[in-house]
């Protein structure tokens, strides 16, 4: 009896208001890879919808920035949008026995009325200073928050000021305020522009090193990042910078160096990858860590770009010593997840790159969507032309680039590239939905009550979201793996973290726990056989 | 380190806070509001800040936490909120149906000026809350006080929104519980209940903030102050309000509007701040006080007695919110324990005379701090300066307990890596034997660990 | 190191026991006695053992602990210890007056064979015992059992000294509740409470042990089962006994001789025994259970959905009584917890088949051994040849959990070194909870302690 | 108002039945330190008394090689006497990282009934046999329970055939069956004698050093030898053997090399000072290091004794820094103390010694009373020859010791002791009552129903005694101090102890925690002021 996704659809929308459920029909469509569809995403939220998705802040602060160490990252707004921020995201860094990391801490000019009605100008302008002579860093970045912009705060005036001051140290700001756009996304962009403008390139010094890339939207959650740096490291392969695991904002100034751009999560930094390539000819090729097989193709991309006999050989090396292992896993773990279901809401690229470790656990993925995802995250980047730019999005500076004059150069002729792009695709991403099964259901931004409806409809074995679906889901008797925070556990990268995915994953699918759940007297009803009855 | 940039020598800040013990309005307002039956919080905001409330409440309590927003765009910032509120008021009733919408402000839609009294009225009049539904609202501007202030507004706004003056009194009391967890409000009630004290408890998070595994999810669940009961607090005969910061404005607003006096307690937690509630009860029921309560008294003074050699003279570093600093010093100083350190992010003028009316003779050398810049940086160099023996507060606290080597008991809000908070409590009696437990337990073990091993001991 | 001589590799050992798991018969017969009112235990032997027994208990619960001996002497120790017991109840009754004496032999009494039946027929025959006062004993020779069997052999001895057989059944049943803690005792009875069960429950030590600080020594504390309630245990309905090793030979002692049915039951610990527990209360009573009971259990469960990935598959060390491992067991492999290692100084051949069916098919690894030289020695062997990642047991586990590193949890007898057991319980779904608190707090409080810098978390 | 103490006497007597009230009647007096009293002491416990007593194997095990870390002590008997006397006395030992020692274990032969019916000897010697097999210790001891004597098991006839079928471990027995004697007095004795017969002097190793003593009767309680030792140390005097704190087997073994015995504990272990100075012909003098004053006094005897310039000086530097710091504390504490009043029931002589400190804070003593201890531990030895033996007494072992053909060397001329004698007293001892004030209560072995009485007539601002009692006493609102466990603190011996001591009573009568007892509504009751009552 496969389920009648088309009627699904309907008791989803059934309780909207008319308008709302016009809007939300174009955001679900039941996929079949072999056809193109057009999703709705990448779109205002509907107000009154409980919708998993935070703000441009949190998007921008949370990205690039928040997972570097070595810059002090001053929030300029009231206190709460820095407190939230402060350590909730595991972005997993190891700065040594000695090395710089602010990262633990959390910086703010909690602003107070009196700096609502006067102006924050000045008190920023202290707390940048007051945070100089503290620490004595060598970055400090400024966010903006909701009132600062309606007030006409000029964080970048106070930045520049502040830096001329310094001299020593780089200060720039965003404004990433949170009503800005429709959800993190327009903060990964606005924090894409102004680490481009201010920091990437800054350095001229130069790494050494044969096979130089850059690693793109690795945020290092649970540790994903240092299972991905030691696989290149033994490959041989020099990580210049990461934007961002477990990184330095020093590594971003020095990016230049690099041949090759690698991404992971295509939403957020994809701009990040094509102003590199304008500015500094430096190509980039979507990859997947997520996934053995994708680890494995992965590598092997990297290995066939620089087109060097040695590489390519230790990266077969070490693939094939980490399948061994994997394979061992899967054939323990395989017969107990066999023909279950996931389903999987969240992020800007998760959602699909974790049905690769689904579908190798001989999971299938039966529904999923993006929180803050456009539609070239769904469709491919080949429907780019076609997206047509709302008010939201266009409010978001798009910046012009042109070839750095010194510094440009192209890393492989017209002719090379033209020879490798079919294997590898450059500047390409293919989106979610051409990889996803047949009669599967794609939903973009899902609320609350259409995953509820979901859950109930189609029961899960298990559902992937964040922190606020989590115990909602679990109240329903079905286990949520959170794919923001890997509930606390991961690393899930690379061919280690992929073993350590399926066996949280069989942990949950397969846990007695649940079971419990029924009181007995639920079952039987008691009292019928009482011995006596009481007064 | 974890903190390895922290300072020895503290340097006077004047607008940097760094590593801060508040947070802002809303999420206080948030909370307060999931503490009445069928009410769907709503943040009249961005998106963002109901996300970071929700995340924040679902990762302290584990539970599901729903609320909804106005999802502000550019567009409304420039125009205002008010479109979004009426819409997200049409979609809520039509697809949560709860009883009730409580909204709260942000720091954007404050900023901007919207009216939400005018906003709530617009939507009454035009029809989009349904016969029998309610929508209540409160400001709550993040740039001004914390958290513990948009907790307080919400339950003021509450009891503005429901109570009506009445001649005739009936025979209740209310009673506002202030900030505390679920497992606390329970233990009030059912101290009051042992009084004999009809009351109304108002906001009550208990069965909703820790609600059980039933294999579903119930969306509005069983617990929460009933409208019905909200809509009588105006006749009742005297509130006790306990926890200045969170509960005294709402008490005020019932004197003043509906002739409710009042008495304003500390939080009931240790030893002499519960014998005041309980004697508050007493005096409003003319009930004596039961023997049950007298033994659960007699078993905390009982391990007070036992173990005062661990507690004597151990220095103890706090942080957190003014209601619970206040009542926990005082037990700590009963125990003859030394609160040095106490800072808090909420400020109040009051704050620092109360608390050292409560320290003055005793730990003179005490360093009290509230409102800005009174962090847990200034708190973690205050240690540096001259270490304690055991370190009190929220989650955040373990940052600075494992740098400095120190025994540490979460307390306040929020702890986010345990649980047992919302489920035990720390109220009365037995949420004072609790207290001690966990102290003890953080000493020992820490005794435990680290004493060289001809001084290891079998018997403590 | 703190045992530094501890071998990694076991060798089979015929005769020499090392830091035992257990002690000996007479302790239990005492703390068994202090649950009835108004009760003076006696030891009949020489004035260590009492000496012993009332240090060891008093540590434990921090409490007095009031008991008479025969104080042997070595001319006793040739001519008999009859003397010596009729001249100390003269003298018990005279300065103590108690309503009741509750003897229990020594290794010694029992080695020269003192026939107390006999003895304490005399005490009443020659006027010792005065009128409406009691003297009643129990036979518990150290070289026989354990502690266990001591607190049992006294319990049946309750109930044959004071059970009549009566036709007519009264509306009424029998709750043995076994070697738990007094808040144990106190949260069985809340249960039946709620289940509108009428019940005698014997021994009770709750409101005895963990009596309040009043300013003034109370030598007989209210609590305990009275002499008119254990009188009418033999027109009971039926029993049910908590606990084989601790709790049937007395309900086997009702059936037989009074036709009181009984239905044997594990300690409600954990979730499925609590639910046995709750249906057998359901089943006599015939009360549905109320949403109060069905709630608490909800937020058991609730946890262990939560955290469940934080008992996933973690190797336990066990050591204690029977009784309490056979249902502890239970619980921890529905948390899906390994009990790899258990051992248990009481002697008893169904244990390890009991406890087979435990653990059987989930971890068939797990070692098991009761009984002469089920010491802690060997635990402690096991442990150093394939390490755990918790240890759960009395406070002599404490020397284990430091030299190995490991978290442990505090549960069984005696506990020496902490506050906690006697007051807050871990039977029923709130002693769960409990339960899991510490359970929790252990692993997660050594993941703070020593995970590296880069994997320290925020939240779990 | 001074209390009648007559009339308290009669009050607590009053309850009692006849005889038994004639007999307790024997064992309490108002002291006079002018005048000879006698008192009744080391008699059987009325049965039905609850008494502070423990039995004789306590006293066996617990006195001497309990606190010795390098013997393996097995207890052969049912398994609860070594359960109980498992860690539970508190005697501190340092190892060092990798010293032998075996007191945080637990050996015991677990006799089971077979054994109490065919006899215990088998089993004992395999015993004996795996604890040589796993450990290789140099010493093993055998402890009889009660049984054992009862059923005819001979541990001496074992211990002896082990040790010669060892060859390299000397095991040894003691018959201290618990019900052998009145108290754990016997027990000491017991030990003494088999300490006396199977160790000292085993080793005729010759130990170095220029001022070399025993020390007798300190167990290291919370670390007080650890105290006195570094005291001893800094003024260049050599410890041979520590009878027994801080101890090994291996010391007794050469004790003979000592040149001065001093006895802190006179009744847990004089008879060991008489034989050694009947076999090796060392003198002994009672000394005291519990109380400033009295541990001055205690270093300058010893000094005296050696008569040495350098080491008198030494003495003296040692005595003027210490008491410096005593004299701070002092002054800081004393005024919170002063006239504040102490009751002491506790073991052989800590309800003496302990009398010191309190003096030393200006805290009277107004009663005190020993558990185990004998007639001239009150009256002092003078009173030896005429305390007559009862049958209890008479069935302890009493050893004739003669002089060591080889090894007896007198340690000074008869002159020589003659003159010292006055400031010394060799094998000396006052007693409690000569050093107690007028109109004070002395009572040996005092019951519970006696101490309850006391307090409620007295009401003693802190209450001396051991774990029985601590609770009890507490119960009625008066603080108890453990003499035995020192409530798990201290060291309490020497100086920096005393300090301990000052600090730890000023906290325990001047705390605030018992103004808590007392719950409002006792004092103002409720309700009164009701603003209306429930229905």
């Amino acid at each position: 009896m496969t389920p009648d996704l088309e009627q699904i659809k309907k008791d989803m929308l059934r309780q909207y208001p008319p308008k709302v459920a016009k809007k939300r029909e174009k955001a679900m469509l039941i996929n079949d890879p072999a056809y193109d569809q057009q999703i709705q995403a990448n779109v205002r939220t509907v107000p009154g919808i409980i919708s998993q998705r935070g703000c441009t802040y949190a998007g921008c602060k949370g990205v690039v920035l928040g997972p570097s160490r070595d810059v002090v990252n001053i929030t300029h707004g009231p206190i709460g949008c820095s407190f939230y921020s402060w350590l909730t995201r595991r972005n997993q860094t190891d700065p040594g026995p000695d090395g710089e990391n602010y990262m633990t801490y959390c910086f703010s000019t909690d602003m107070q009325d009196s700096n609502i009605v006067f102006g924050g100008e000045g008190k920023l302008k202290q707390a940048i200073q007051e945070a100089y002579d503290l620490f004595h860093p060598r970055h400090i970045a400024v966010f903006s928050t909701c009132p600062v912009g309606l007030i006409g705060d000029d964080v970048h005036a106070v930045a520049k000021e502040m830096k001329e001051k310094f001299g020593d140290c780089n200060v720039f700001g965003f404004s990433c305020e949170g009503y800005k756009g429709v959800s993190q996304s327009a903060g990964h962009h606005i924090a894409n522009n102004q680490i481009f403008k201010h920091v990437v390139g800054r350095s001229n010094e130069i790494i050494e090193g044969l096979f130089k890339i850059n690693m793109l939207g690795e945020y290092n959650i649970g540790g994903d990042a240092f299972v991905i740096e030691d696989l290149l490291r033994r490959c041989g392969i020099t990580l210049v910078a990461s934007f961002s695991g477990n990184s330095q904002v020093d590594d971003f100034e020095r990016a230049q160096n690099a041949d090759l751009n690698i991404i992971m999560c295509h939403r957020s930094i994809n701009y990040m990858c094509d102003m590199m390539e304008k500015k500094f000819g430096i190509p980039w090729i979507k990859v997947n860590f997520i996934g053995a097989e994708a680890s494995a193709k992965s590598l092997r991309k990297i290995a066939a770009y620089f087109d060097d006999a040695g590489l390519k050989d230790r990266v077969e090396m070490v693939i094939a010593e980490e399948m061994a292992k994997v394979e061992l896993a899967i054939a323990q773990i395989r017969p107990r997840t066999e023909g279950k279901t996931a389903m999987l809401f969240v992020g800007g690229s998760r959602a699909h790159h974790y049905q690769e470790l689904f579908t190798e656990m001989g999971m299938k993925t039966i529904a999923a969507g993006y929180e803050f995802a456009h539609r070239d995250d769904y469709e491919g980047r080949k429907v780019l032309p076609t997206i047509k730019v709302d008010a939201d999005s266009r409010n978001i500076e798009e910046l012009t680039i042109e070839a750095d004059a010194e510094r440009y150069a192209p890393r492989k002729t017209e002719d090379e590239l033209a020879a490798l792009d079919t294997e590898l695709q450059f500047a390409g991403y293919e989106g979610m939905m051409p990889e996803m099964g047949k009669d599967t259901l794609v939903i973009d931004d899902i609320s609350h009550w259409e995953s509820e409806k979901l859950i109930k409809e189609l029961k899960p074995d298990v559902f992937c979201a964040g922190i606020k679906e989590k115990y909602v889901v679990q109240k329903s008797g079905v286990p949520l793996k959170q794919l923001h925070s890997y509930d606390y556990g991961g690393p899930y990268a690379g061919f280690t973290g992929a073993i350590n995915f399926y066996q949280d994953i069989d942990r949950m699918v397969n846990t007695r726990v649940w079971s419990l759940i029924r009181p007995p007297w639920k079952k039987e009803p008691a009292g019928i056989t009482a011995t006596f009855v009481t007064q | 380190m974890l903190l390895r940039h922290t300072p020895e020598v503290v340097v006077e800040r004047e607008a940097l806070t760094i590593n801060p013990a508040k947070t802002c309005q809303p999420i206080g307002a948030m909370y307060a509001a999931l503490g009445i039956h069928g009410c769907l919080p709503h943040s009249h905001g961005s998106q963002g800040c109901c996300s970071y409330h929700r995340s924040t409440l679902s990762r302290h309590y584990k539970e599901p936490v729903m609320a909804a927003t106005s999802s502000f765009t550019e567009g409304a910032s420039v125009f205002g909120g008010q479109a979004n509120l009426l819409a997200a008021v049409e979609t809520i009733f039509a697809v949560y149906n709860p009883d009730i919408i409580a909204v709260h402000s942000t720091c954007l839609s404050e900023t901007i000026g919207d009216d939400l009294n005018q906003i709530c009225q617009a939507a009454r009049d035009g029809g989009k809350v349904p016969a029998g539904k309610h929508i209540i609202y409160t400001n709550t501007p993040s740039y001004i006080g914390s958290h513990v202030t948009g907790f307080s507004n919400m339950v003021r706004s509450i009891a503005s929104s429901f109570a009506k003056p009445t001649a005739e009194k009936q025979n209740q009391i209310n009673i506002i519980p202030g900030w505390v967890e679920p497992a606390d409000m329970r233990e009030i009630k059912r101290l009051a209940g042992m009084m004999e004290v009809p009351f109304v408890m108002f906001p009550d998070t208990s069965d909703v903030l820790d609600a059980p595994q039933t294999g579903e999810h119930v969306f509005y669940p069983k617990g929460g102050v009933t409208i019905p009961e909200l809509e009588s607090i105006g006749s009742s005969r005297s509130t006790i309000a306990l926890g200045q910061y969170a509960s005294e404005d709402a008490a005020l607003w019932l004197d003043s509007h509906c002739k409710v006096p009042f008495s304003l307690l500390n939080l009931p937690i240790g030893v002499r701040a519960t014998d005041r509630f309980i004697m508050e009860l007493a005096r409003v029921s003319g009930m004596p006080v039961p023997e049950e309560i007298e033994d659960e008294r007699g078993r905390l003074v009982d391990i007070i007695t036992d173990m005062q050699q661990y507690f004597h003279g151990k220095r103890v570093a706090l942080f957190g919110d003014p209601d619970q600093l206040l009542a926990l010093s005082e037990f700590l100083v009963d125990l003859e324990m030394k609160p040095v350190y106490v800072v808090s992010g909420t400020p109040g003028k009051t704050f620092a005379a109360k608390m050292r009316e409560i320290l003055g003779d005793t730990v003179p050398e005490a360093k009290v701090k509230n409102g800005e810049r009174a962090d847990m940086f200034l708190l973690h160099q205050w240690i540096k300066e001259e270490p304690v023996d055991l370190l009190i507060g929220n989650t955040y606290g373990k940052y600075i307990a494992r740098d400095e080597g120190i025994p540490f008991v979460r307390m306040g809000f929020p702890i986010l890596d345990r649980v047992g908070h919302s489920y035990f409590p720390t109220v009365g009696y037995a949420g004072g034997m609790r207290l001690l437990e966990n102290i003890l337990n953080a000493l020992l073990d820490h005794y435990d660990a680290t004493c060289p091993e001809p001084k290891f001991e079998l018997v403590m």
